[in-house]
């Protein structure tokens, strides 16, 4: 640790600022904060466990504005230059193909699970989504020189499906449910579910393009 | 007997907040970015095993899957990429082009 | 105050048609523009619309998904959002039409459309949100949008410039989480409207109030935290630069007054409220003094942003004044957009006459032979010293008059003495053109941009007669937070 | 399921680790650590959320679970961009630190 006054500074301003916290911290009251009121109303979102209920119902424009942002990383990532290709020098042997030649289908399998298991256990879009780009990325790493990625309308069509479905679901809600982000009654459980689906899938392959670093085909201007 | 598994529960979660203290400060203020890289993979594990404690198995799955995972590779590959860009300057300069 | 259904389209429709049109523009970045204009002409009607509502039947709070806060998240349509909405899109309606003739048409100016309607969807989001977990996220969309529209140039200083501001941005970021996170830990709440009649001096509050606004101070690059905006603004592409200067810093200074008129109100001691000011005037010195050495346009532009911001900052010692203190410095926001959006544009095309190089000297020789950005340069410096006949003129005025009828008159003094410097550093940009030299129109410019432009110019004159309009509109904003 | 006396060891490191990552980010010049930096406060102020809500008795509550959810989507989104665009930098700044002071452009 240099000893420029800037860091002793900013050393002391940070041990100041962790004896704030933790004195606001001391005397914050104990309470349920809205888990009464979620569990009250649990009844009307045809979903039984309440981290998804929340997510994707009570505070549904959240998770839209959400995978709005990753949406966004993406085109910010592509709109800054190519990607190189991955990895520089592939691993030879067949030991990591053979072992993903199993593992793969195995990981895609769990998120999967993981989609579905959201309505009613702990799972949900995004830990789903997770572990479909784990795969996608052990993916890229293993067949990198395959370069069949889908052509950029693919790639910009499946990012950007996610955010379009649940956008229309939830201008749906305005004329058929209780109005914007609202489910219409009795189809919670169904519209939950596609929103799942699909925000999952966009959020793989989103994660498995950040990945990337950059934008993989090539451009007019790119030469 | 429940005491002595509370009491022995407490223990563990001060261990484990100390453990995340320690591996944080170790990685922002260690030496290595290899090894900042991988001590920060290590606190995503850890910090998935916090939710659990904490009661919130959904955020675990989160954390392991993209704050550990995700990121994780993301910055290795980074890593990898800065390095290669290291190389390759060095060879150009090497060559002194 | 239960939403009424026609509130809830309004605001919804407000956050559907751009988020659409970026997620259109996104797919197909071909058609980009044509996508951006259609999606900036529906969504300048919108605004109206939502201004007319606002007029007619006041404020609304609006829940989403049908539930009510604390369980779902509420929209706040009052006279505050929707005036920010309005200023959102007469800019974003302008800047469209700029960008028309300054975006080329190959791969990399198609993806500015898409940042561009991100951005606006972003804004849009932000000024309607009631929720404070939900204002985060607009932030963030905020953040990445702006870095990504000021790194499109591909320069080296334009990539170093969004580096730092996606840095300052971040940290901003996360201090205002840490601040919401102090919030849910205190109250269980995330409503504005909750949080507001819940209140409460503890230092949980205090500290929250404390992270939140040294991280929103820093997004709107409140003097000392400027350090990234002159680079940035400096070196993205003219309309991206009207974009962040006219209206990104203003979303930041936005969220504060919200938080300062609801969340913190038993916050608010006059202490803090000086001090908030005197940072203000501090910018507005401090920017004005390194416009008048800046020897570039678009820096002298930027630096001059962040002068501006800092009168933004007396609506917080004017709110404790009377009960519409603040009015006047929200008028101010739409005052300084439209004349620094002008501003960015006007340089925009000096720059590019005068073959990318915008250093004063050479840029004079341009604006002798264009009449008509230099004309428009014109109005437009007026109105950002508050000369007659301009928005800026009427919002001083308000400004001043609230400062001497609360009692603090040495506000008043610091208004004026900004405006002289202000008018110091506008007619150091401008003077050269007067003075005999030779005149030459440089590289051709696209007339569209110079009409756009000059459009621009007399809209800030328009304006001017819309200063009690405008002033109405935004009183209908509920301040001791909405019954409902 | 747990009672107050649980959760303080959690909000101690959380606020720990919220510090640790601000001082970190503004004295480590170099951006990979100020990357991570962002990320170890990001979950520092998650890790008090969470505790907060696990002071209480009976079922935890399932909101700060879902906003800290939504927080790592959105950690991981600006640390994506902020990783590319450091990328971008490094052949510009040669170290991929942040000079001190703005350029003098």
């Amino acid at each position: 640790m240099n000893p420029r006054p800037l860091s002793l500074l900013s050393g002391g301003l940070s041990a100041l600022l962790a004896l704030l916290l933790v004195s606001a911290l001391w005397d914050t009251p104990v309470h349920e904060g809205v888990s009464a009121s979620v569990a009250g109303a649990m009844g009307h979102t045809g979903v039984a466990h309440p981290v998804t209920a929340v997510l994707l119902d009570f505070r549904a424009y959240d998770t839209l504005l959400e995978m709005a942002v990753v949406l966004l990383a993406v085109l910010a990532t592509w709109s800054l230059g190519r990607c190189d290709t991955l990895p520089a020098r592939p691993v030879q042997g067949p030991v990591m193909r053979g072992g993903l030649r199993h593992l793969i289908p195995l990981a895609v399998l769990t998120g999967g699970y993981l989609i579905w298991a959201g309505g009613a256990g702990s799972g949900g879009a995004f830990q789903g989504g997770a572990v479909l780009a784990a795969s996608g990325v052990m993916w890229v790493l293993a067949w990198p020189r395959r370069p069949d990625l889908p052509a950029p309308l693919g790639l910009r069509v499946g990012v950007t499906l996610g955010v379009a479905v649940f956008l229309a679901i939830g201008v749906a809600g305005l004329p058929l449910g209780p109005g914007f982000m609202g489910y219409p009654p009795g189809w919670s459980y169904g519209l939950i579910l596609t929103v799942e689906t699909a925000a999952a899938c966009s959020i793989a392959l989103s994660l498995v393009l950040l990945f990337l670093g950059g934008r993989p085909w090539r451009d007019a201007e790119d030469g | 007997m429940a005491e002595v598994i509370r009491a022995s529960l407490l223990i563990f979660d001060g261990l484990l907040a100390l453990t995340l203290v320690g591996v944080a400060w170790q990685l922002l203020f260690g030496q290595g970015l290899f090894r900042s890289v991988l001590l920060f993979i290590a606190l995503g594990l850890l910090l998935s095993l916090t939710w659990v404690r904490l009661g919130a198995p959904d955020v675990a799955l989160a954390e392991a899957a993209i704050g550990a995972g995700v990121t994780g590779a993301l910055l290795l590959v980074t890593l990898g990429r800065l390095r290669r860009m290291a190389t390759g300057h060095a060879r150009d300069r090497g060559k002194g082009s | 105050m239960e939403g009424m259904s026609d509130g809830l389209t309004w605001a919804a429709w407000l956050l559907i048609v751009p988020l659409a049109g970026a997620l259109l523009a996104g797919v197909w970045p071909r058609a980009g523009r044509w996508i951006a204009l259609a999606t900036s002409v529906l969504v300048a009607l919108l605004a109206l619309g939502a201004a007319a509502q606002v007029w007619t039947q006041g404020p609304q709070v609006v829940s989403l998904g049908g539930w009510v806060p604390p369980l779902g998240i509420g929209l706040r349509l009052d006279g505050l959002a929707a005036f920010m909405l309005l200023v959102a899109a007469l800019v974003g309606l302008f800047v469209g039409g700029y960008s028309l003739g300054y975006i080329p048409r190959d791969g990399h100016g198609e993806r500015f459309w898409a940042l561009w309607l991100w951005l606006w969807a972003a804004l849009n989001a932000l000024f309607l949100s009631g929720d404070v977990f939900n204002l985060y996220v607009t932030l963030e969309l905020v953040v990445l949008a702006s870095t990504a529209l000021v790194a499109l140039s591909g320069g080296a200083a334009a990539l170093l410039a969004a580096m730092r501001y996606l840095m300052v941005g971040l940290l901003g970021s996360m201090a205002y989480l840490m601040g919401v996170a102090l919030l849910y830990t205190q109250h269980g709440v995330l409503d504005l409207g909750l949080l507001a009649q819940r209140g409460g001096e503890g230092t949980a509050m205090m500290l929250a109030a404390t992270l939140m606004s040294v991280g929103l101070m820093a997004k709107a690059a409140l003097f000392p935290l400027h350090v990234w905006l002159p680079p940035a603004h400096g070196s993205a592409p003219a309309p991206a630069s009207a974009l962040l200067s006219a209206l990104v810093v203003k979303g930041a200074f936005y969220i504060l007054l919200r938080l300062w008129l609801t969340v913190f109100q038993d916050l608010a001691h006059p202490g803090v409220m000086q001090l908030l000011g005197g940072m203000g005037m501090l910018a507005v010195f401090w920017g004005g003094f390194m416009s008048l050495s800046a020897d570039r346009l678009k820096p002298l532009v930027a630096y001059s942003t962040v002068a501006q911001v800092g009168y933004l900052f007396l609506a917080f010692p004017f709110l404790l004044a009377g009960p519409g203190g603040w009015h006047a410095a929200v008028f101010l926001v739409a005052a300084h957009a439209t004349a620094k959006a002008c501003l960015f544009m006007a340089a925009g095309n000096l720059q590019e006459a005068n073959g990318g190089d915008d250093r004063l000297a050479s840029v004079a020789e341009v604006m002798r032979a264009r009449p008509l950005t230099s004309f428009a340069l014109g109005i437009a410096g007026a109105s950002l010293v508050g000369l007659p006949f301009t928005v800026g003129f009427v919002a001083k005025w308000i400004l001043l008059q609230t400062a001497i009828t609360s009692g603090a008159a040495f506000w008043a003094v610091g208004v004026v003495a900004g405006g002289l410097l202000t008018g110091a550093y506008v007619f150091r940009l401008l003077g050269p053109a007067f003075r005999p030299g030779p005149g030459r129109s440089g590289r051709p410019v696209p007339v569209l941009r110079e009409g756009v432009t000059l459009a621009l110019a007399l809209v800030c004159v328009l304006l001017g007669f819309a200063g009690s309009a405008g002033l109405r509109l935004i009183a209908a904003t509920p301040v001791a937070g909405p019954g409902g | 399921m747990a009672e107050s006396l649980h959760a303080w060891p959690f909000f101690g490191s959380g606020v720990l680790l919220f510090v640790l990552g601000l001082h970190a980010l503004v004295t480590r010049p170099h951006l990979l650590i100020k990357v991570l930096a962002f990320n170890v406060m990001g979950s520092g102020t998650f890790m008090v959320l969470l505790s907060a809500a696990a002071r209480g008795s009976g079922e935890p509550d399932p909101v700060p679970q879902a906003l800290v959810i939504t927080g790592i989507v959105v950690a991981v989104s600006a640390t994506a961009v902020a990783l590319a665009l450091m990328l971008r930098l490094y052949p510009i700044l040669g170290g991929a630190g942040l000079p001190p002071g703005p350029p003098e452009d």
